[in-house]
């Protein structure tokens, strides 16, 4: 148990690329949905982000993205910084040109546009032509299914095909930090597999940071270094994956692993509450 | 006590080009009053505007808000005039609609509150013919006249006037409609350049004028064959056309110009003194003038109802009957500072639309001014009254009104 | 062929036959000769890659999608196509993998719409609103009511459903589905973006459908795990193509179905 | 030739010409909604605004001088008596650059991932707010516009065409006015120019983007306040050569801000989203109303049935095409 | 905590499903019955008649109407000028025809023939959506106005087209004509509005709502869970359309009294108008309707007062700001709460019950 710590025991170190500091998120200025969430991401690092429905790990990244004001949510207490810089009057796209950009949960592809424009689209910011043209390469070669979709339009393809699209498209970007939100959702399972280790590539290759919310926890145990546990808007557990991992809280409501082992979903009879910390 | 004209002007919207000097006209007139002579009959003039925009609906409010003790009021507009004649009947308020509005309401034995004195679209529809019979020694049988007008109520008064003439006079009418505001007239100006009609009339406002006469210049329409009527004839509507507007008629029942008495007490009492109404710019245009002969007419009419009633402060009840008893003379127009400004005419009882006169006036491109080129000619009563008695009378049996005057 | 006619087809026997389906968008081939059936009562499991058609086989069965080729037997008939309004009638209610709620309206609302077909009152009477109308709103309620309990929505009756997580809109869209107290109930990754915990208690309410209320549920799932555990067969298809059935045991181990969809197995 | 053809084939041509003149409205039009999702209402007034300005500044009146002259009883009318054309042009096209800023700044940017209909409103609002500030700039008067384009029938096609007709007949030739000629030319340089750029450029592309997904386009990094004031910069310099073309044949006036509703035929016909398809979509709308007004008029007594034939037949190209003819489609799935 | 609403316990689903559920709301609205049926009569003057009561009361009809197409089915519509028309024809024509007939039934069948204009006009919305069919609704608009600008039967062959209403009687009191005293037009008027709003708001909150709200948000999935599309959204065109014509009709009659179609009728004197209610108000909601009405209404009105009555402005100065201002309001209106005036007030209201609390 000592490598958790309970939320808002203060650490700090000169690593953390994204500090974000006990912020409250209220939309249409009534709802109050964060209440004080602190984290922070290491540079170079997997963090994750768990939490059940409506935890609010998707409104913890768009604050993080500033794409909350265009859901006419803002952040009205706490800060968010980024490479020790205050980040909140930056408006997305200056944000992804320092390299942050988000996966937004529900895909959000360019119906009219074809998976390939979708691709290109990513690369926005950069105008190395010759580079945009390998990573496209890249994409492809993660996701072939891609390259034989690549000229029809994005409306028209499958759940998980507009997944690997809005995945594809963020890697376009070349970022130094993703946020990915919930990127398993819809996909089979090799592909999740499959994901999560391009996802793991480029954070060693490159690099590159990650901050991930899944619904997934197993996986996401599995490939984070640290991981956040939200509830209702609060962090209530962190620690690293490993002690997570063996924690039985977790355990039982995150993993769905009770003592005797994995229950079959069949044999769930009774409704259970989940725990709160509240 | 003040004497109230409330002013429904419009110096917004699609007629404001045609609203703004008309109403700079009345403003300065009545402005010339109060400084020239203390009011009328020493009561002040007051003339709160209301900006109505053209529009019906604000028309309505601006007469209700300012209907309390008013004299009388000048819709300056056909819609809103055919709004105010039952409104303003049963309220007991003088409406004056100098040469628009709905035409019958000459006849004074049914629309008792009502003046469209001095000519009425009917009379100009005739008048126009007139003026062509003149220029085809008094014969113009087989020839073809195309009326190309607004498509609403306004445009189309004379269309039954014209099939009359045209049965009298053996000429064939063409209709030809063009849709507010009047931007896009090919299809029009394409039909008349196949069908060459002989002469073209016009009964067009705002920006459709404009579009018409560039577009009869543009296919070479002989443009002194081309006649509008007094709301097609300002500068604003010829302007554009620059040089091919050269020879453009229309019908008038006011002089343009600037050179009148009445002219320089408004330069000696309003503009010298910087008072001037808008910018002062329209001093002397076509519509300018014919505000200044309008506003004449309503302050006319107050010193008759002095007179008749013997006293200053009179009510909107009294006004009505000086409305009635307006007698301009030509001595009478000579005093007022209106010499040969305007043709003489008188309301009665029975008659509440005035002497039916009206001139034909030209424009001269490279002066850039109108000119007057006849004398003021009367319409073709025979035709007039038998159709004003109709429309009236059949008026007064929907309304179920009982005729006066008899 | 009639709800009714549904309902006495008897347990265990063929209430949809899918014959030779083919569909193809333009060049795509979304669907190639698929054939199976659906048994009364069963819970039947659709899987495969993602573009593998899965999505568009439900669409073909609740009358979305118009096979290019191919019959559908519904109850005894042989059909070129459904027609959604035929379907929704006949007793087929769907959820979407994109969730397709009614953005505006509140969760009851959104269940009540599920109730419209059984509704009878005509337009005049409900807008004067009184007597059989109140009556009829209220019996609606309640039956709707009773899926609120069952699905644990109580707390949000209210809300719109706009602003609800992910994982409660997918609930509330079940909600809907089972209001329409249909005959067969189409699954269209329910579980999607669910922890364990929810994807269990997912589970329990379709489970508990299929037990007591004898619904037969047609369910496309990504999570192996739950679809192993909770289906009695399965079809797997692979670029439109049906490329394995059966049990889930034999599933489990078939190559093909391994080498496409499954990877090195879990676990 | 038979006069009848031959005047056939002069309403056609007509009708391609009133059709160019729609068309430069209706692409202003939709390279917004290509590039926001927005359907900018304001467009005929962007067109009026631009037009009253260049005759402001052509003319060197002091901006706002009835309202200084009424609050301070001063009398400034001009403050130059002329000012070359192109140099008018260019200051105009600042201004609609200038224009453009303001209103990313004031509007679009509060309004990103709103609903459709929420951004048209607003665009409404703006229409007023722009007809407001217009007028009370450059005051309601009708101004002469005259940059130098030449306008009227074209002589050399009347005395072209005059010999064509059969021998004897009553012919005076084909009649075209030259404004519109060159508004063709203009228009086709510009749906060239527009649609190579929106199809082939990365901006283009990431103009698509928006239209489709505010969002997502956020949250890859495409500057929405860039685009959006490029976008409506472009569409203000379209408005300036609608309203020269507008302006030069009826002079300038409240009544050219309703030109937009010649235009709105035109964009569903042609598709909100194309560009090419403002220009076909105007050709069509201008010929067959045309046509329609000359030929099946007379069956109407008067016709002037041209407003309502134009969209009467937009309304049935649309029943079999609802996204127009060549606007994207409409993507339906669950 | 003002607006609380705990310890209003609901014991039926009738009760829970009640027009206004809680207790304040029923008192607040009882007030504004009270005072609209029972105070206003006694003191309205001309000028609140027909500048601000019966206008509003016109427009709130005719905002229900387009509400329960835009607001509620989705169905984006310009038309309203048009349809206000065909009620307002329909009016003269039965009203020349049977000298004798009631005008509460002469305005409702108005309504009613209107019903089956709109119904007309709406079958295009099964293929054509969003904005194509928005603009395509233009083409109802111009082709009405056109037809009863041309048609000369329309206005009984008049000259001009013009058409002017008769005096007709409520309970021995003139409500049409020009010596129809104020308060009876204005609770002919109110009459109808409030029973017509109750009508709506019933349909709205039972199966015929919920099936056009299924429509409007998301069409392909009402269509799978059964509700049938044409005739949902044809039934929204006519409900629609019914209560626009009812709207048109008192407009000619009772209102404005004499009528030229091309004027009277336009899109920018109706249709957008109207449209603004409705967003200004509230897309989708009743109260919204009326809220919109009363701020389009008021609004010009309520600026010409302070520019030109307290500031001494010049009126076109004056009309100029006016419109300028007006445009801006829209803008900020819908920055600040693009759901409008509705949704302020429910906003206003949450706070109230949180109150002292932010949140
Ligand atoms: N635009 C919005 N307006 C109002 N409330 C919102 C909005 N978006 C989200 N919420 C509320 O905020 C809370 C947190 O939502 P959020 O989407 O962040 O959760 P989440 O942890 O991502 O859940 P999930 O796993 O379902 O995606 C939820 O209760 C939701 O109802
Ligand atoms: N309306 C359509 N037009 C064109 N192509 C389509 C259409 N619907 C589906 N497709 C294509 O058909 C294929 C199958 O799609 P479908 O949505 O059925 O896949 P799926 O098996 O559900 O996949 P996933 O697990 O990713 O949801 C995909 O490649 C998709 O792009
Ligand atoms: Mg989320
Ligand atoms: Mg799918």
């Amino acid at each position: 148990m000592d490598d958790i710590k309970m939320a808002k025991n203060e650490t700090s170190s000169t690593e953390d690329i994204l500090i974000v500091n006990n912020i409250e998120v209220v939309y249409s200025h009534v709802i109050l949905v964060l209440k004080g969430v602190s984290l922070k991401v290491k540079k170079g690092g997997i963090t994750a982000l768990l939490g059940g429905n409506g935890a609010g790990k998707s409104t913890t990244l768009k604050s993080i993205s500033n794409l909350l004001a265009s859901e006419r949510g803002e952040v009205t207490k706490g800060s968010v910084t980024f490479s020790d810089e205050y980040i909140h009057d930056l408006d997305p796209a200056q944000l992804v040109k320092k390299g942050v950009i988000q996966v937004m949960e529900g895909r959000h592809c360019f119906e009219h546009l074809t998976v390939e424009e979708n691709l290109l689209t990513g690369a926005y910011t950069r105008s190395n032509s010759k580079e945009v043209k390998d990573d496209l390469e890249r994409v492809y070669n993660y996701f072939p299914r891609l390259r034989e979709r690549r000229t029809s339009l994005a409306g028209y393809t499958s759940g998980g095909e507009q997944q690997m699209i809005a995945i594809g498209r963020a890697l376009m970007a070349h970022p130094t930090m993703i946020l990915l939100d919930e990127p398993s959702m819809g996909l089979a399972p090799q592909l999740v597999k499959q994901i999560f280790e391009i996802v793991a590539e480029i954070n060693r290759k490159e690099g590159v940071t990650i901050l991930l919310a899944e619904q997934n926890t197993n996986i996401a145990l599995q490939y984070s270094e640290y991981a956040y546990i939200l509830e209702n808007g609060r962090v209530v557990m962190e620690g690293s994956a490993e002690s997570m991992r063996d924690n039985e809280d977790v355990k039982e409501f995150y993993l769905g692993i009770s003592g005797e082992g994995r229950q079959s979903f069949k044999d769930v009879k009774q409704y259970r509450r989940r725990k709160r910390w509240l | 006590a003040d004497l109230k004209f409330p002013m429904l002007v419009y110096r917004t919207g699609a007629y404001a080009p045609n609203g703004i000097p008309n109403a700079d006209g009345f403003v300065d007139y009545y402005k010339m009053i109060n400084a020239r002579d203390g009011g009328i009959g020493g009561e002040k003039i007051l003339h709160p505007e209301c900006e109505t925009g053209y529009k019906t609906q604000v028309g309505v409010e601006c007469y209700e808000k300012n209907k309390q003790d008013a004299m009388v009021f000048q819709p300056m507009s056909t819609g809103i005039t055919y709004q105010l004649i039952p409104k303003a009947t049963a309220d007991g308020v003088t409406v004056y609609s100098t040469g628009y509005g709905r035409t019958s309401a000459a006849n004074g034995k049914v629309f008792k509150w009502i003046f469209n004195a001095p000519v009425t679209y009917w009379d100009g529809a005739s008048i126009a013919v007139k003026h062509i019979l003149g220029k085809n020694s008094n014969d113009i049988k087989g020839k073809t006249i195309a009326l190309v007008y607004h498509n609403s109520a306004y445009g189309k008064e004379p269309i039954r006037t014209l099939e009359q003439l045209g049965k009298k006079h053996g000429f064939k009418l063409m209709l030809l409609p063009v849709d507010h505001p009047g931007q896009e007239q090919k299809a029009t100006w394409l039909k008349i350049r196949k069908a060459r009609p002989d002469y073209i009339l016009m009964w067009g406002w705002g920006v459709m004028n404009q579009v018409a006469v560039k577009s009869a210049a543009s296919i070479k329409f002989p443009m002194e064959n081309f006649i509008g009527i007094w709301w097609s004839g300002s500068e604003n509507d010829v302007l554009p056309a620059g040089e091919g507007a050269h020879g453009y008629k229309s019908l008038t029942f006011n002089a343009p110009g600037s050179n009148y008495q009445v002219h320089k007490d408004i330069k000696k009492y309003v503009h010298d003194k910087g008072e001037a109404s808008g910018d002062g710019s329209h001093f002397g245009t076509v519509l300018y003038n014919r505000g200044l002969f309008q506003a004449m007419v309503q302050v006319e009419a107050a010193r008759v109802a002095q007179q008749i009633h013997g006293t200053s402060k009179i009510t909107p009840a009294m006004y009505r009957d000086g409305m009635e008893n307006v007698k301009l003379d030509a001595k009478r127009l000579e005093e007022l500072g209106f010499k040969d400004f305007a043709p003489p005419f008188a309301n009665s009882c029975e008659n509440h639309g005035g002497s039916g006169l009206a001139a034909v006036q030209q424009w001269d491109a490279k002066t850039k001014s109108w000119s007057m080129i006849t004398d003021y000619m009367g319409s073709d009563r025979a035709i007039i009254d038998k159709l004003i008695a109709e429309d009236s009378n059949k008026y007064a049996a929907e309304q179920k009104i009982a005729e006066r005057c008899n | 062929m009639s709800l009714d006619d549904l309902k006495k087809i008897p347990y265990g026997k063929t209430s949809i036959e899918l014959k030779n389906i083919s569909l193809a968008f333009g060049g795509v081939k979304a669907l190639t000769d698929v054939s199976f059936d659906i048994k009364k009562g069963e819970v039947f499991a659709i899987i495969g890659p993602n573009g593998a058609g899965k999505s568009s086989m439900l669409n073909v069965i609740n009358g979305f999608y118009k096979p290019t080729s191919g019959l559908i037997n519904f109850a005894g008939t042989d059909r070129n196509a459904m027609e959604p309004e035929f379907a929704a009638k006949s007793g087929i209610a769907r959820t979407f993998q994109n969730i397709a709620l009614f953005k505006g309206m509140s969760t009851l609302d959104n269940l009540m719409t599920g109730r419209l077909l059984k509704q009878k009152q005509n337009f005049l009477m409900q807008a004067l609103y009184f007597g059989p109308v109140e009556k009829e709103e209220a019996e609606h309620r309640e039956k709707v009511e009773r899926v609120i309990d069952f699905l644990d929505l109580q707390s949000i009756r209210r809300t719109p459903v706009g602003s609800l997580p992910y994982g409660l809109q997918k609930r509330v869209e079940l909600g809907r589905a089972l209001a329409m107290e249909p005959e067969i109930l189409l699954l269209d990754e329910p579980m999607a973006g669910m922890n364990v915990e929810e994807k269990q208690d997912m589970s329990r309410f379709v489970l508990t459908v299929n037990n007591e209320l004898k619904t037969t549920i047609v369910l496309i799932e990504h999570d192996m795990g739950v679809v192993m555990d909770i289906s009695d067969r399965i079809v797997v298809l692979d670029y439109g193509k049906k490329i394995g059935s059966g049990l889930p045991e034999e599933i489990r181990d078939n190559k093909a179905v391994i080498d496409a969809y499954l990877g090195v197995s879990d676990e | 030739m038979s006069v009848e053809l031959l005047n056939f084939i002069e309403t056609v041509l007509n009708g391609l010409m009133s059709g160019v003149m729609y068309s430069l409205v209706a692409l202003g039009f939709v390279l917004i909604f290509k590039a926001s999702g927005v359907f900018n209402f304001a467009q005929g007034v962007f067109a009026l605004f631009a037009a009253l300005t260049l005759v402001g500044y052509q003319t060197g009146q002091v901006p706002f001088a009835h309202v200084i002259n009424e609050l301070f009883g001063t009398n400034y009318h001009n403050w130059y008596a002329s000012m070359p054309n192109f140099l008018a042009i260019i200051l105009t096209m600042i201004t609609m650059i200038a224009l453009a800023w303001i209103i990313e700044r004031l509007v679009l940017k509060h309004l990103v991932n709103q609903d459709p209909i929420i951004l048209f409103m607003a665009t409404i609002g703006l229409a007023f707010a722009l007809e407001g500030v217009g007028d009370l700039m450059w005051g309601s008067d009708v101004k002469v516009l005259d940059v130098g384009i030449p306008s009227g029938g074209s002589v050399w096609l009347e005395e072209a065409t005059i010999g064509l007709a059969a021998e004897g007949s009553d012919y005076y030739g084909m009649y075209i006015d030259v404004l519109n000629v060159w508004a063709t030319v203009i228009a086709v340089i510009l749906v060239i120019t527009l649609a190579l750029f929106s199809q082939y450029t990365k901006t283009g592309r990431a103009l698509r983007a928006v239209a489709d997904d505010h969002q997502a386009a956020l949250s890859v990094g495409i500057s929405l306040r860039t685009i959006w004031i490029l976008v409506w910069a472009i569409s203000g310099f379209i408005a300036m050569v609608a309203g020269i073309m507008w302006g030069t044949e009826s002079g300038v006036q409240f009544s050219l801000s309703l030109i937009a509703l010649k235009a709105l035929p035109v964009l569903i016909l042609g598709g909100f989203t194309s560009i090419p398809g403002a220009i076909i979509g105007g050709l069509l709308i201008g010929v067959g109303e045309k046509l329609a007004e000359i030929y099946i008029g007379g069956y109407f007594e008067t016709g002037a049935l041209e407003n309502w034939f134009a969209y009467v037949m937009a309304l049935v190209f649309l029943l079999f095409r609802p996204q127009g003819l060549f606007g994207d489609k409409i993507i339906e799935r669950v | 905590m003002i607006y609380k609403e705990t310890g209003q316990y609901k014991s039926s689903y009738k009760s829970d499903h009640a027009i206004f559920p809680l207790i304040q709301d029923k008192i607040a609205f009882s007030t504004l019955m009270f005072i609209a049926f029972l105070v206003i009569p006694f003191v309205i003057n001309s000028y609140w008649e027909k500048a601000i009561l019966v206008p509003f009361l016109i427009f709130s009809l005719a905002a229900i109407g387009l509400n329960i197409l835009t607001g509620y089915c989705g169905q984006v519509s310009l038309g309203t000028g048009g349809f206000m028309a065909v009620g307002a024809f329909s009016t003269y024509k039965i009203m020349t025809y049977f000298p004798d007939m009631n005008i509460m039934i002469i305005i409702l069948i108005s309504g009613l023939i209107t019903a089956g204009v709109g119904i007309l006009f709406g079958l295009p919305s099964l293929r054509i959506k969003g904005f194509y069919l928005a603009v395509a609704t233009l083409a109802a608009q111009f082709f009405l106005v056109w037809l009863f600008n041309k048609v000369p039967w329309f206005y009984n062959y008049s000259d001009t087209g013009q058409i002017t209403v008769s005096e007709r009687l409520m309970f021995g009191i003139p409500v049409t004509g020009a010596s129809a005293p104020p308060y009876a037009t204005y609770l002919f008027c109110l009459v109808l509005v409030v029973l017509l709003g109750f009508a709506a708001k019933n349909l709205i909150r039972s199966k015929i709502g919920r099936s056009w709200m299924a429509i409007r948000d998301m069409d392909i999935a009402a269509e799978i869970i059964g509700v049938p599309p044409l005739k949902t959204k044809l039934s929204a065109f006519a409900i629609s359309s019914f209560y626009i014509g009812v709207a048109g009709a008192l407009y000619f009659a009772v209102f404005l009294g004499a009528i030229e179609v091309t004027e009277s009728f336009d899109i920018m004197t109706i249709s957008f108008p109207v449209l603004f209610m409705i967003i200004i108000g509230g897309l989708g909601s009743m109260l919204g309707s009326f809220l919109g009405a009363a701020f389009i209404v008021t609004l010009p009105i309520g600026l010409k007062f302070v520019m030109v009555d307290m500031v001494g402005m010049s009126a076109v100065t004056a009309k100029h700001f006016e419109i300028t201002i007006w445009g801006l309001l829209m803008i900020i209106f819908l920055i600040v709460e693009p759901h409008g005036l509705a949704r302020l007030w429910s906003i206003a209201k949450e706070k109230l019950r949180r109150w002292p609390f932010p949140y």
